[in-house]
């Protein structure tokens, strides 16, 4: 039963890898691109460390409460929760350096930001 | 300080969470762990003080981290899947209609401001571009923008990111 | 325009102390898990780098001199010559701890197993202060080169 | 065989980014195929079971050595001369 | 059990090469680090999947090591482009 | 000249790519080495002489030590001439 569970997991976690990778190919310009590069991987590296965690649950038991199977549990755990933490800071951070380096959003229908930034550069200048 | 026993509780916790399994003294861990872990722990406090915790002790109660894990499981997780079937919705179509707009959630502590922006980053079609120091708005790009939400200038929040100011506002302040 | 945005900066404040914490159980567990001085020592270095990209160099400069770092890394290579030294009544790098009633002086069992942290002698000693002198010269090196290369730039 | 494959594949890209971090004109593209070197490099010690290893290359060479050269970058030009 | 996460390992190797080209063909600067960025998360999930497949508890270890370190050279490289001073 | 130094380079790369493939044709199976005595000696006797679990680290720091001192020291010179190089001025 819980091997089964374990199958779906690894599936789903490399389907939504690969659907990353694809965005990555087929999207316009880097915003978008980023839309890709950050949800898809995130949400598949979820699935793939709950199948981690369920396999390693299933040993836990398996060999007995002292063994050291704990070790792994717990350690994708707290690797799940600094993907979690890391990722969606690190493309805020390419996000707003592109934009203050000139890559502007292609076919864009509203930019406050630009209208903002400009606004503020001219009071600075008077 | 306070500051520095809460950092070196802290950081005594997550190194017992790293060791675990080793030994039988006391439930998983064994006795020199323990001492070698009260030992950094004093030490990384020391050093973070001041860096890791500004002025507030909101978050040192349980009832916001029992909030915070219910957020997580439920309409966190349930709006991540959605923003992935999304994704993918897009990737196979590229039909995409986008633009940056700036919100107002009317947040006042740092802390909450960045759960926000991290979570609107992973869920569906937007992400979290820049951010105002002083006023805490956020720039948002948004991959489909719809024609209702352009009608005020600081942008309409529900269109955007849903319920989430009123869940972080729960949790952070 | 020297900080990054608040964002970066509450997330590096948040993970500072557990990239420290996590990168002493590196250095400390080097006789049982992989890794020991050197890698740990990257790892805190690293942790300290965080800190100079979200802020700045000058204000990193504020907290620590880098004449203390020097010191630091002078005391980490005292250290590690002396522990050195201190067998030489054999030979030199002998490892006189095991065996002994006194600090980490058990023998574990042969065979694999999880391990105990109170074995291997002069090992994790030596592990600490090779730790320290990696911290504190990596770091040293990548504070004062970002300090003098945002001088040049406000020199021109 | 499995195996096979993955030993196989590795290398190749690593030597691929090799190449691609020696071609670039830009040297902050340079430094980007470099650190996905090292993030590969790191990877295929890791497969070959020397955690050890593997966690030094992640220390020093895919965070420090990229800080280095993006300071270094940001003091000179930015551009090779043709 | 072993099959399915090698199986898997292969799949992620294969996603790796596509972003590949991402970072070799990235018309700017900001694209190639975008291509970077999902490499390292690609090589984090592949090593949890590879400690799990040889049954080597303490291979996380290094997985939890790559997931905070990717992250500094990822910001080091946007501080650059938005011309902010170190 | 320019063609004559081309066609150097690339004879030159011609040999190092014979040399490289006929070594590795000829490498031994991976894990197997030539000579195993050593290795044999520190997989048995590492565990009881050091009391250390990991073998690497026994090998680092207690068989091999010389090498741990060299490449401290390898470290400390590059530490002093980086910051002898880039020191503050006190006038300034």
């Amino acid at each position: 039963m819980i091997e089964i569970i374990i199958y779906v997991f690894l599936g789903i976690g490399v389907f939504f890898n690969l659907l990353a990778s694809f965005g990555l190919i087929r999207f316009p310009d880097v915003y978008t691109r980023l839309h890709a590069g950050t949800k898809c991987t995130t949400f598949g590296s979820i699935f793939l460390s709950l199948a981690v965690i369920m396999y390693g649950l299933r040993l836990w038991y398996l060999e007995g409460f002292n063994s050291g199977n704990s070790v792994l549990v717990i350690h994708t755990i707290i690797a799940l929760i600094c993907i979690l933490v890391t990722n969606p800071t690190g493309a805020h951070a390419i996000a707003r350096a592109a934009h203050r380096s000139g890559v502007m959003p292609a076919k864009a229908v509203v930019d406050d930001l630009k209208d903002d930034r400009k606004k503020g550069r001219g009071r600075k200048k008077k | 300080m306070k500051k520095f026993i809460v950092a070196t509780v802290i950081g005594f916790l997550v190194y017992l969470l790293l060791t675990t399994s080793s030994g039988n003294d006391f439930f998983i861990w064994s006795y020199s762990e323990i001492v070698v872990g009260i030992i950094f722990a004093i030490i990384v406090g020391i050093i973070v003080r001041n860096v890791f915790i500004k002025d507030n002790f909101r978050m040192l109660n349980p009832v916001r981290w029992l909030v915070l894990l219910v957020y997580l499981i439920g309409p966190f997780f349930i709006s991540m899947a959605r923003a992935n079937l999304d994704v993918a919705y897009r990737v196979i179509t590229g039909r995409i209609n986008p633009g940056i707009v700036k919100i107002d959630p009317k947040l006042k502590t740092d802390l909450g401001v960045t759960m926000l922006a991290n979570s609107i980053t992973l869920t569906p079609g937007t992400l979290s571009v820049d951010v105002d120091e002083d006023k805490n708005q956020l720039y948002i790009h948004w991959i489909n923008v719809k024609e209702d939400a352009l009608k005020k200038k600081p942008r309409d929040c529900k269109y955007v990111c849903g319920g989430f100011p009123k869940w972080v506002r729960r949790i952070a302040e | 325009m020297s900080e990054m945005s608040k964002i970066v900066r509450t997330i590096s404040n948040s993970l500072f102390p557990f990239i420290m914490i996590y990168g002493l159980y590196v250095i400390m567990h080097g006789h049982l898990t992989p890794g020991g001085g050197f890698q740990g020592g990257a790892v805190v270095a690293s942790g300290c780098a965080l800190m100079l990209v979200a802020y700045s160099s000058g204000w990193v400069f504020k907290k620590v001199k880098e004449s203390d770092l020097s010191v630091l890394e002078s005391i980490g290579a005292i250290g590690f010559i002396s522990l050195a030294f201190l067998g030489i009544g054999v030979t030199f790098f002998y490892n006189f701890l095991v065996g002994s009633n006194l600090l980490f002086g058990e023998i574990p069992p042969a065979g694999p197993n999880t391990g105990n942290l109170n074995t291997a002698g002069l090992l994790p000693l030596m592990n600490l202060s090779v730790g320290l002198k990696v911290i504190a010269g990596l770091f040293a090196i990548v504070a004062v080169m970002a300090f003098v290369a945002s001088r040049g730039m406000r020199k021109k | 065989m499995i195996e096979m494959i993955l030993h196989a594949a590795l290398p190749i890209l690593i030597v691929v980014t090799a190449i691609i971090a020696v071609l670039f004109k830009d040297l902050v593209s340079a430094t980007i195929a470099l650190a996905a070197m090292s993030l590969l490099l790191s990877l295929e010690f890791y497969i070959l079971q020397a955690p050890d290893v593997a966690i030094a290359e992640a220390g020093v060479g895919a965070c420090l050595t990229t800080a280095i050269l993006i300071i270094s970058i940001k003091a000179t030009k930015r551009m090779e001369d043709e | 059990m072993i099959d399915a996460f090698m199986l898997t390992l292969v799949l992620l190797i294969i996603s790796i090469v596509i972003s590949l080209i991402r970072v070799v063909f990235g018309p700017t600067v900001p694209d190639r680090v975008v291509g970077l960025d999902t490499i390292n998360t690609l090589v984090i999930a592949s090593m949890v999947i590879f400690g799990a497949a040889s049954k080597e508890v303490i291979y996380i270890d290094v997985a939890i090591v790559y997931a905070l370190l990717s992250f500094v050279s990822t910001l080091f490289i946007a501080k650059y482009l938005e011309g902010g001073r170190f | 000249m320019k063609n004559a130094r081309n066609l150097i380079a690339a004879t030159a790369l011609a040999i190092c790519a014979v040399f490289l493939i006929f070594s590795s044709i000829m490498m031994h199976p991976f894990g197997k080495p030539s000579d195993s005595s050593m290795d044999d000696y520190i997989i048995s006797n590492a565990q009881n002489e050091t009391g250390a679990n990991n073998a690497v680290t026994s090998v680092v720091f207690d068989y091999r030590g010389f090498d741990t001192l060299a490449e401290a020291t390898v470290l400390f010179t590059a530490v002093a001439g980086v910051i002898m190089l880039f020191r503050r001025e006190k006038h300034e």
